[in-house]
């Protein structure tokens, strides 16, 4: 999808704010929420592209206030409700009974998704070697970004769409493609080229002379360039 | 216009706001500080799927506990210090990262495959991950907030030179700067250059000089301060 | 998600939210209906500008009172139904839209150059301005919120028969779409289509059926309905 | 510049809000704005696209929260104090004093831009008839848009970069040049031309069928297609 997330280029956002002695965790609830992700990870809910397609799914301006963390909240909280494991009037209800001081909770209902069966379970990494693939590229090959804008998840940038490069690299293990496997509809694996992007190619009279820009692409994103 | 661009950690939840000042003519609104909505939230969700058995809330502690005491820049540095030491060490680290680190004892989630990209006396690299965060966590632990940044997400693929002179680190026109977007699953470590004036330093005291900011690449590992 | 897209008026200041629910949390934080921190700004601004001779409020009266009682979709319906009793008029429309709209009497600011685009059975015409929300104030008054909202905007060049549809215009897919992104200087008149069933019909009862969203082109002009 | 107001193609806003039995304005304040707006355009103080850059400079996040008179108060303010017709700083002792109850408000100090000499008066209008150019497009000619990314003010929207169009009409009237007039720095009056896309070019296979999109592009965003 073409969202607010995928910041590569834009103006508008001022310097890099730098600070000094940064903590880990900026307050408590960033390194709960962190490391509760870290625990629902390896549960078999979702998966790695889900989450990520879930954050881009906010509206652009919760998703420029909400900070990085509070991104991961949100998606947390979207996600378990949609899979039947929390629910979001469960969440609100314990809020509200919390802020009334009753002095016990409602039980929570029996009925959800939870546990899992083996069957259920959604598998997390992005590499499947145990799914040889043979790469199309080759390094040297010059190659041409898709013109891709459907709505799903995505890893292939606005920023390089319709751009030309040179493969530098071919990760010829067979990896996952996140834009079918955040919506849990196939694995596609496939081999993830580094591209190497003149920044002139990319930014025309604005580029920094000097200064090449390597991305990681899907195969499903490029074409032989033509030109 | 104050700390939007930080983009990371505890917003208010009406944050900064370059009309903030005409909050004091709100009747009934309180400045009074109070529990951020996240916190209130995070420990409902928390304490719930904690009552449901989906997470074990003695598992989150460890995890934050790892993550704020056990993990971060100096596991990088152990890398970045041996590979200067140890020129085998340097070659199979530069051939596949993960492997080489492995032989450290260093590994961990979201790394599924590291490539260490060398800097010399003509090219510089630096990391980016324009699209959400990614960042190699096992060897840097957590990224900060500035690598989060709307900033320098946005920025640093359009004008790496740019900004690179901002967060200190001008580099020579000649000198060719490679922006790596890691927007894949392979991860990425700047293998900063060694400074000169450290011929005779053990691997220990090399490792103590590497800082996390040259490992991304905006800062260059700084030569060790003469003793006068 | 509530109203963030309508993006357009009277936002709260701190506006809807998916975590609103929170607030009931935050001690000291009331929902009493407050006068937004525009309107207080708004009120100081005017009143030193006007103190310091910059603008007559006076006049900031009369404008407000001439776009809220003197212009609007009926300019525009007036145009449309001569152009349809008129075939001469509407080759002068179709070939300059600003002189043709000046024989009427119609004229004003933001509008240095006006294209009407005609609909047919093979082609329907439909305008947007992605970059603000440029409109054709002297012919159509001021746009409504939907044609300024952020949704519209993004949507309407990528997605034109999806978002018609949703709005309740349903397309054959054998009409071509045109959209019109007026970004420069030039604004658009959809000339809509003439509804089979009003050949008897003066041209004032004419210009009573059309309605804005049809000169835009997110509508069609209905037929009258045939009394019973 | 790049912005989140150069919205064309993005996802994520949902669906169109309809409002049924809108009003012109929704609050007293916004019809103030857009009056004040109106006057203050035919002051000299600034040109339109001064007025949009502005705008455009907000911070995303506020861009996206204030709503359209919002937009247009904040661009208001920063443009008066920038060109020290009325300071920031006295609207906001104006508001304190206000807020105090004070009986009688400060002097407002005498030092300001104002009022303008002829000199000192900006030109409104985009339309320089008085400098007659020659088009070097003409209808039926294939363009491609040049892929600029500058900082400043454009009208040159990101998702026609670096695409090819057929120029459908030539407004061989002599225009400015949004790119420089915003920033002051020259009218640069030259044609503006309609360029019709096919859908297909412009969003791949994303692209509904039957639908081409029309856009006013400035000579200097175009250059002759050669492929």
């Amino acid at each position: 999808m073409n969202g607010i997330h995928d910041m590569g280029g834009l103006h508008g956002f001022g310097e890099v704010p730098v600070e000094t002695d940064e903590p880990v965790f900026h307050a408590r609830w960033e390194g709960r929420i962190f490391a509760m992700t870290q625990v629902l990870d390896t549960t078999g809910i979702y998966n790695l592209d889900e989450h990520r397609h879930e954050i881009e799914l906010m509206h652009p301006a919760d998703y420029l206030r909400d900070g990085y963390y509070g991104r991961w909240l949100f998606a947390m909280e979207r996600i378990l409700d949609r899979k039947l494991i929390l629910r979001r009037t469960e969440v609100d209800r314990r809020l509200d009974e919390q802020a009334a001081n009753i002095p016990k909770f409602s039980t929570l209902t029996p009925q959800r998704q939870w546990p899992l069966t083996a069957q259920q379970k959604i598998r997390w990494g992005a590499q499947r070697p145990e799914e040889p693939i043979t790469p199309s590229f080759a390094v040297g090959d010059r190659v041409r970004v898709r013109n891709l804008h459907h709505s799903g998840h995505t890893r292939l940038t606005a920023y390089v769409r319709g751009r030309a490069g040179v493969v530098s690299k071919v990760n010829a293990e067979s990896w996952i493609y996140p834009d079918t496997r955040a919506h849990n509809v196939g694995d596609n694996p496939q081999a993830v080229y580094n591209v190497t992007f003149d920044a002139q190619e990319l930014w025309g009279d604005a580029a920094e002379p000097g200064t090449k820009i390597n991305v990681d692409l899907s195969e499903a994103y490029l074409e032989h360039d033509e030109t | 216009m104050t700390n939007h661009d930080t983009d990371n950690h505890d917003h208010d939840h009406d944050h900064a706001h370059h009309h903030r000042h005409a909050d004091s003519e709100r009747p009934g609104h309180s400045h009074a500080p109070t529990k951020p909505w996240q916190a209130t939230r995070a420990e409902a969700v928390e304490a719930l799927l904690h009552e449901l058995g989906v997470i074990d809330s003695a598992r989150v502690d460890e995890i934050v506990q790892h993550y704020e005491e056990k993990v971060g820049p100096k596991t990088g540095a152990r890398v970045v210090a041996r590979a200067w030491t140890d020129p085998a060490f340097k070659q199979r680290l530069l051939a596949d990262g993960l492997a080489a680190c492995a032989e450290l004892g260093i590994g961990g989630p979201e790394t599924e495959l590291l490539h260490v990209v060398e800097n010399t006396d003509n090219v510089h690299n630096v990391i980016v991950c324009t699209l959400c965060s990614c960042y190699p966590w096992p060897v840097l632990g957590l990224p900060p907030a500035w690598y989060k940044s709307s900033a320098y997400r946005s920025r640093l693929v359009r004008e790496p030179r740019t900004v690179l002179a901002e967060m200190g680190l001008s580099l020579a026109p000649q000198v060719e700067i490679r922006v790596w977007d890691s927007v894949s699953e392979i991860r990425y470590l700047v293998l900063p250059q060694r400074p000169a004036g450290t011929e005779n330093m053990s691997e220990d005291e090399l490792a103590a000089l590497v800082r996390r900011n040259a490992m991304i690449g905006v800062a260059k590992v700084a030569a060790p301060e003469v003793p006068s």
